[in-house]
């Protein structure tokens, strides 16, 4: 995606997202600060503090209450947008749960961090993977345009009638959100309108029609309430399109939940999530210009996930390597095990590669070997460039 | 007009709390939670933290809550009454909301989700300055669960994590949560009682018109908890504070009052005896526990005298 | 493409100078990328920054490891760190140094006084005038679009003119 | 309680407004002892409204008129806090 | 597993979890109550209060201080049990995932039970589901007399010095925690010898060799850490067959990370965890009594997945059906995703069946209505029994 | 001996926390440490909290400590020490122990990890009566991720998530978390400051003697967070004694000393103006702090005489 | 398999009993199985709880839908709940009452009087008396199977001989 | 800082021994200035070791002895607290 260098300003990712959270102008913004998702609630205090937005701040004394506290505005009537990273999301893995589970259409800006221990504040996709069955629509952007396109499309999606669930915009935490690159925005008025005014079915502080929100269920009807989420989920799917659609026309920038590479002719094809793509794009255009038949996919969405297009996208590939940069020890990387629930019944073959866990770098080299290595049968993970990884396991 | 008829008149034949609910038979709670929204003048909103009163007032698909309620999770009260009341300022203060009178945000947890998991939550929104009423249902145990013990649970009583068995019950002395709310220097504090009623509801009235947070802690029993009959339930919390083992008193902006001064002598096994979970004390503990009783009423009127 | 790194300490505004050049060539015309590494080291410690420049759009993310540049604002740090860790046998390293320091020997060095020049000036520039110097060794971009940057990024903190003086004046040096 | 619904009718999030949902009733739940009013005995102070814990004590405007068998757990709170006696516990018919 | 009759004692699951603590005889237990796992805490206070267990019960104020303590404790050199279930290990989440890091063997007797929202206290497995990333064992029973005996092995488990890893034993809520089944408990003195001394390489109260233990890792150590937990994983597989081994002798009962019934000659498979097991079993019997060739693989070990054996113990069923406890909305089964990637490159058709989120009932005529369906190709998740289902989403 | 010769014979070449470390130039944290651990006559076992101190003394496979030390997380340092101290007497209580010398428990977590994020976990432990020291060491804000408000920053201070902007920082009052530690009823709390490290020093003895839990709540300075040079610590933590912005005073088993009278007429302002954190107060907003301090000064006064 | 549901309201014994039938066949050999039913609602409030009995070892984990067997402990709850759902034309209901109840006409009704019996002793236990009561009506587990497991349950709590006879009371009701 | 090694030659659990490591050298961080004592004027009070955040103090026994540069980041809080002065801020030599 081409930015144009006239309008564009450099900036990192998390200046970006701020910039969208100024524009978007949300009611409330509940937030506990932690590294690497600190530079976006600080931009966006300090444009409070000049006056240049309007939201009510609350510096809450964790996450969960973060959480706890943007539930309660969402719900009450209020637009709200929180943000933070790692440990913070994990400590308020409960109350994300509960959020998805009350149709509260909460925005999130997630710096992806990995989770300790042992304590580091850097890249991988851990934290987002905890909360993979919690019911939260999760996006990852590729770079710094795309955390903030994504940003200010999230609360369209959050908050459509279809959807009702909150939308964590993932990037990654340094590697994007750190990381300064020319950033095109929209104009303040074009943005504000295109998310618009805040609907939600039953705000609590219509005090005249009250409601009773947040009931005990027991088994005779947990099941279907439950089962509502995954509908909404699937809405999710479409509801995104209509709003990226509805986005291209506003900034000539068109997003997909996924995104192909070079995918039509080739032979192997990797799949992630987040910065890496760009990278990877980089490798595939240099093997391809030394004729090899190698392509990306790139999942946008990861929740939801869009399974028939991916197995639409990668029907035609024979060889596919899942590059996840979180592991569940003791059993599958998630993306890979995703990939394979999405591709059963294919001819592919797919194997995982572990890489980038607690910031570890990957570099062009080492996607070039995977691609290298990967059209040989393979069923065990492999982590990419560890020490010593000749014996994996 | 009568206090308990102004109450009458609020609630309309519309309880804030109506039966059908699920609580036992003589459960203390609701007459607290009735007696509260009762007492104010605006229309409330409810949050409450996961306990006895949240969980058998709302099978889905009921609702005895007749006003509106919001439940997210155990410990996290007072967190979600901050985003509810940020969001009524935020759009008050964006004119976007309908009506505009103002509304009482109260906030209903048992001393479970008050002393101990809830504790958090609610300091951060004292230290904040959110403006609402933060009700401890204090019933001095995890009733919900099944009668566990809570930084609530008074020294000596016996509960399911702190059988009497060969000991003697719970070892610790409670939190003493009032005064842990005081020094949190907020505009109103206060102890109060259900069966004092009165004293409960005009407490009620200065923490809605307190200019912030405001912090009522009221004792109230568990018939199933506590181990003794529903019926008991007037007397046994009357004994509790005529012995001075809870005292009613407030801190309005740092000064303390002794609401009620106990008319009679009362020896606290008046309030100890007539209940299960303390039945196994020896006289050794009681007067232990009178001994301490004594100090910390001593420690209570020295403040409120100075 | 070309890649730079910076090197300093936590403080000395390598941050801001990897920024600086990348805005400076995106105004002309440039796709971009600056970033900084961290860590738990705190004000003082060595850092070091990147800053990538390339005709078409900068979509790795990478950190750099063989870069074209490297740039040095605390030369204290040739007794610690290998500043020249991959840099090509022609790759260019700017020093912030009155003379070429003995650790690298055999490298194509280029000093610019910049420590003393900011000192001269009483201003604390020294990273804004390296940037410049930077800019006049490699021949791009234009100081105007680094003047213009530098006053964009910086302008609203100090004053402006002290800020494009800055610049101006490590263009010169190498200019 | 309601007939059970399919997860397509059911309120999103779980919602439920009051006004259109009945609440169960738990006068079943009474072991044998209901109360009864001597209204002739009653001085209207209403405290046994305020201490009923299940709303089961019928008001008429302010005036006590007596209870609500549907829901009166039979909990004798209301007959302890009478202060003329006016109520007594009487076996449930049943 | 016959039970016998002559020594069997009847109690539920969470009374037998309670006696195998006792005769482990810990040093130290932090732990806060929930439903259902309170009868387990509540029944072990007791036999401390009447002098029957030595334990040093820490009430702690939080879940997340549970396993913080628990932590602590373990780290120190003391033996740690604790209990959690739903909320509870959801709000410790954090710090399960640190536990497993810092290699502290904690053991865990775990009463699955719904997530919240909305709030439910009955059986499913999301619970585990959201740590199963995490790096902690996670062991299934399937009945009271397994949940003891899976707690008596998990210390040792748990401390072995290729593990060092905490242990979770899971008891379905209420269906086996407040079951009661009759029980065989091995005498005290057998329990406590087969249990021994607790030994950890680095105990942090040998004030005489001091070490800093919980470190900050940057990506140049963090990755290979990282891939310790997933070595020590590896290892946990074949200490578990040595500890049910040695379990055998002193019981008669012999533990399998999965357990085939009825698979050798199978067309069709279900795949479970937990109780469930049971009801197929009678289901699979009352099958097969018709001529009907199912069978079952009850997974018994969920984290180590024993990956191999499950290809190979399901290498010749052409139809297999996952039931998941638990779902994510977006994305698959967890179960399912995880089978998935076990079972890729096999020729199995995988289905995926979702049930009894939430305590819904699962009948033996649910299932053996999935037995009857599943020889048709389809690739959607199916919640059974969902009150009109007939479009899945 | 001279108190500081008898730290320095504790530390013995061989200090608990040694250098090398990441903490920026001239943090006023390390100070801290070693008074405090150097004051303690027993073997040591520290827990600690994330924050800058333990970031930036551990990066594997470096350590700063020389002294047995813990890290979890950031919320759950007293939940940890609370299962370290709670091992040590179950091992204790059954002989298992190799050495049977007493050790000290001692916590050490920032403002962020004890007002805050850490709050809970800290009141339940006290509620328990674990005996552990735990030490805040405030600094008032979150220094380790980029200087945020704390519930300890103080009123006017500008912080990342208080900008002075077009607004005046912090806009509400500090907890006051002495006050709500001493609510706790543990035997021993004290308010502390670095510089005043034989009245820090002395401290540190009461609390690693007393019976139960004991808190320290110890100021000092963050140069990055509160803007100022280095070498102006001593005399800005200085004026915050001598100003009476933090009041030095102990409180054992509920009797309130103050353990060091100010000794000059210092006005607050001696303690605000050098720091950039408060360089946009007005006159005004000066003068309003300064009267929040009389009127905490004399509550305090109050008290001690009592 | 044998499958029975009892009927009681919370705080009635209805858990105890269901345990204490399952203990009784477990020493006459049988394999067995018992558990409540639980909800949010309190003291007071209807309450199932089942026990499962037979040969072979129980594995299934379903609840009772099609019990064989019902007991009533609380005759009142006929008013509210069908205590016959699911039960078969030929299935036994036992209830605790003086004469059938209207509700069950058409039903296999067995009354027993354990409300009385028990109060006539001055005891509480009308469970131990059904309990008895039922092990006769179906004619398994022997009657001191029953009582040395009522022994073996609640003999610490309360005087075993009041255990004992109340079993024996119920037993001899329909022997 | 020690040599990169693979992960099965790490500590279990990441377990640090401060005998075992060696800890950085934290001196490079000064930015021009290192302090520098005159040991005449010095009245070995130990105040500059109490203060100093980076234990750069050096003592034989109980004694003064100057600077640990190795160490020493340069705050100048030695020179600030030393009561007579004793303590120079100086150019580092580099
Ligand atoms: C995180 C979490 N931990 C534990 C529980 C289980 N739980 C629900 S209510 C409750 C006790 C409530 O006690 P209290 O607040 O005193 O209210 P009460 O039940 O006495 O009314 C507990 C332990 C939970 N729901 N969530
Ligand atoms: C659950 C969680 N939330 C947030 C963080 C990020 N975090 C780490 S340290 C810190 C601030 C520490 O502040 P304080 O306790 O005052 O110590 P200081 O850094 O000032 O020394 C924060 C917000 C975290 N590690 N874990
Ligand atoms: S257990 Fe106690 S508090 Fe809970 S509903 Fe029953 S009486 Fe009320
Ligand atoms: S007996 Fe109890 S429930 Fe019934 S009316 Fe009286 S107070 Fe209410
Ligand atoms: S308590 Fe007695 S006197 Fe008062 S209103 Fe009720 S019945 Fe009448
Ligand atoms: S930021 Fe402040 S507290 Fe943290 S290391 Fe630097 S000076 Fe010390
Ligand atoms: S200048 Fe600072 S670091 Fe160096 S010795 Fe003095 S006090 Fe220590
Ligand atoms: S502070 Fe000065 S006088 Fe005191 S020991 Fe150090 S150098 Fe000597
Ligand atoms: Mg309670
Ligand atoms: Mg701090």
């Amino acid at each position: 995606m081409r930015t144009s260098a006239i309008s564009a300003r450099v900036m990192t990712g998390g200046e970006a997202a701020a910039e969208a959270m100024r524009q978007i102008d949300p009611d409330v913004v509940p937030v506990y600060p932690i590294t690497p998702q600190t530079p976006i609630i600080q931009g966006f205090a300090k444009f409070v503090a000049d006056g240049r937005a309007r939201a009510e701040i609350v510096n809450v004394e964790s996450e969960h209450s973060a959480m706890s506290a943007a539930i309660g505005s969402a719900l009450a009537g209020a637009r709200t947008i929180t943000a933070t990273s790692s440990q913070g999301l994990a400590l308020m893995a409960e109350v994300v749960y509960i959020a998805a589970a009350m149709r509260a259409p909460v925005v999130m800006a997630l710096g992806n961090r990995a989770l300790s221990g042992p304590i580091n504040i850097h890249c991988d996709h851990s934290d987002s993977m905890l909360v993979r069955d919690s019911g939260a629509i999760q996006l990852f952007a590729e770079n710094a345009q795309e955390a903030y396109d994504l940003m200010v499309m999230a609360p369209r999606i959050a908050e459509h009638p279809d959807v009702l669930l909150p939308v964590l915009v993932c990037q990654d935490g340094f590697t994007i959100t750190h990381s300064a690159e020319p950033v095109v925005l929209l104009a303040d008025g074009a943005a504000r309108r295109f998310v618009g005014d805040y609907r939600i079915p039953h705000p609590l502080l219509e005090v005249s029609t009250p409601t009773t929100q947040g009931p005990f269920a027991m088994p005779d009807y947990y099941y279907e309430l439950r089962h509502q989420q995954v509908a909404a989920m699937a809405a999710a799917l479409s509801v995104f399109d209509e709003v990226a659609e509805a986005f291209e026309h506003i900034s000539g920038r068109r997003y997909h939940s996924i995104e192909p590479y070079e995918l039509e002719d080739a032979d192997r094809a990797l799949v992630c999530l987040g910065s890496t793509g760009g990278t990877v794009k980089d490798v595939v255009d240099e093997l391809r210009a030394q004729g090899e038949r190698v392509g990306l996919l790139e999942v946008r969405a990861f929740r939801p996930l869009p399974v028939d297009r991916i197995r639409a996208a990668l029907r035609f590939v024979p060889w596919v390597a899942v590059l996840d940069r979180a592991d569940s020890p003791g059993g599958r990387p998630p993306l890979y095990a995703e990939l394979l629930a999405t591709l059963h019944r294919t001819d592919a073959h797919v194997q995982s590669y572990v890489y980038g866990l607690g910031g570890r770098e990957l570099h062009p080299d080492d996607i070039a070997g995977v691609f290298a290595r990967m059209s040989q049968e393979r069923l065990e993970p492999e982590y990419v460039g560890l020490r010593e990884a000749e014996c994996p396991v | 007009m009568s206090r308990l008829k102004t109450l009458v008149r609020r609630e309309a034949g519309t309880p804030p709390l109506r039966g059908g609910h699920a609580l036992c038979q003589g459960c203390g709670v609701p007459m607290v939670v009735r007696t509260i929204v009762d007492s104010i003048d605006t229309p409330v909103v409810v949050v409450s933290a996961t306990g006895c009163l949240e969980v058998a007032s709302t099978r889905f698909p009921t609702t005895a809550w007749n006003v509106p309620w919001l439940h997210v999770a155990f410990e996290n009260a007072a967190a979600v009454a901050s985003g509810v009341e940020t969001a009524y300022r935020a759009l008050r203060g964006r004119g976007a909301l309908a009506g505009d009178e103002p509304i009482t945000f109260l906030v209903l947890a048992g001393d479970g989700g008050t002393y101990d998991i809830g504790l958090q939550a609610l300091s951060g929104a004292f230290e904040r300055g959110h403006r609402f009423v933060f009700v401890c249902y204090d019933n001095e145990a995890y009733m919900n669960t099944g009668v566990q013990r809570s930084g609530a649970t008074p020294f000596g009583a016996g509960t399911t994590t702190s059988p009497a068995g060969h000991g003697l019950g719970k070892a610790e002395q409670r939190k003493d949560m009032t005064a842990i709310a005081v020094a949190h220097h907020i505009p109103y504090v206060a102890q109060a009682c259900s069966v004092h009623w009165q004293d409960l509801s005009t407490k009620v009235e200065r923490a809605a018109h307190a200019d912030g947070p405001a912090f009522l802690n009221v004792l109230t029993d568990c018939p199933v908890g506590w181990g003794h009959e529903p019926r008991l339930a007037p007397s046994l919390l009357d004994a509790a504070v005529e012995s001075r083992f809870w005292p009613l008193y407030e801190v309005a902006d740092g000064e303390y009052r002794l609401t009620y001064e106990p008319r009679r002598a009362c020896d606290v096994s008046e309030f100890l005896l007539p209940q299960k979970r303390f039945a196994h004390l020896t006289p050794e503990l009681i007067e232990q526990i009178r001994l301490q009783i004594d100090a910390d009423w001593n420690e209570l009127r020295g403040r409120c005298a100075a | 493409m070309r890649e730079i790194r910076w090197h300093a300490r936590a403080g000395q505004g390598a941050k801001t100078a990897s920024q600086l050049y990348a805005t400076a060539s995106l105004r002309a015309g440039k796709s971009v990328q600056a970033f900084p590494e961290y860590g738990p080291e705190r004000r003082g410690a060595p850092l070091r920054a990147y800053t990538r420049i390339d005709d078409r759009p900068i979509r790795r993310h990478d950190s750099v490891t063989r870069p074209d540049v490297v740039v040095v604002l605390e030369p204290s740090l040739l007794h610690e760190i290998d500043v020249a860790e991959g840099l090509d046998a022609d790759g260019l390293v700017l020093v912030n140094a009155e003379a070429p320091p003995g650790e690298l020997e055999g490298k194509h060095v280029v000093c610019v006084p910049a420590s003393r020049l900011a000192e001269e000036r009483g201003s604390k520039f020294a990273n804004l005038i390296m940037v410049g110097a930077l800019a006049a060794a490699v021949g791009e971009p234009p100081v105007s679009d680094v003047s213009d940057a530098a006053a964009e990024l910086l302008g609203k903190k100090v004053p402006e003119t002290d800020v494009r003086a800055a610049v101006a004046e490590g263009y010169r040096c190498l200019s | 309680m309601p007939e059970l619904t399919s997860w397509r009718d059911l309120p999103v999030g779980g919602v439920v407004s009051p006004d259109e949902t009945v609440q169960p009733r738990t006068g079943g739940w009474r072991t044998g002892l209901k109360p009864e009013a001597d209204l002739s005995a009653c001085v209207n102070c209403l405290l046994c409204w305020l201490y009923c814990p299940d709303s089961a004590v019928r008001l008429d405007g302010t005036t006590f008129t007596g209870f609500d068998e549907s829901l009166c757990k039979g909990c004798e709170l209301c007959a302890v806090v009478c202060p003329t006696g006016a109520i007594r516990m009487v076996p449930d018919e049943d």
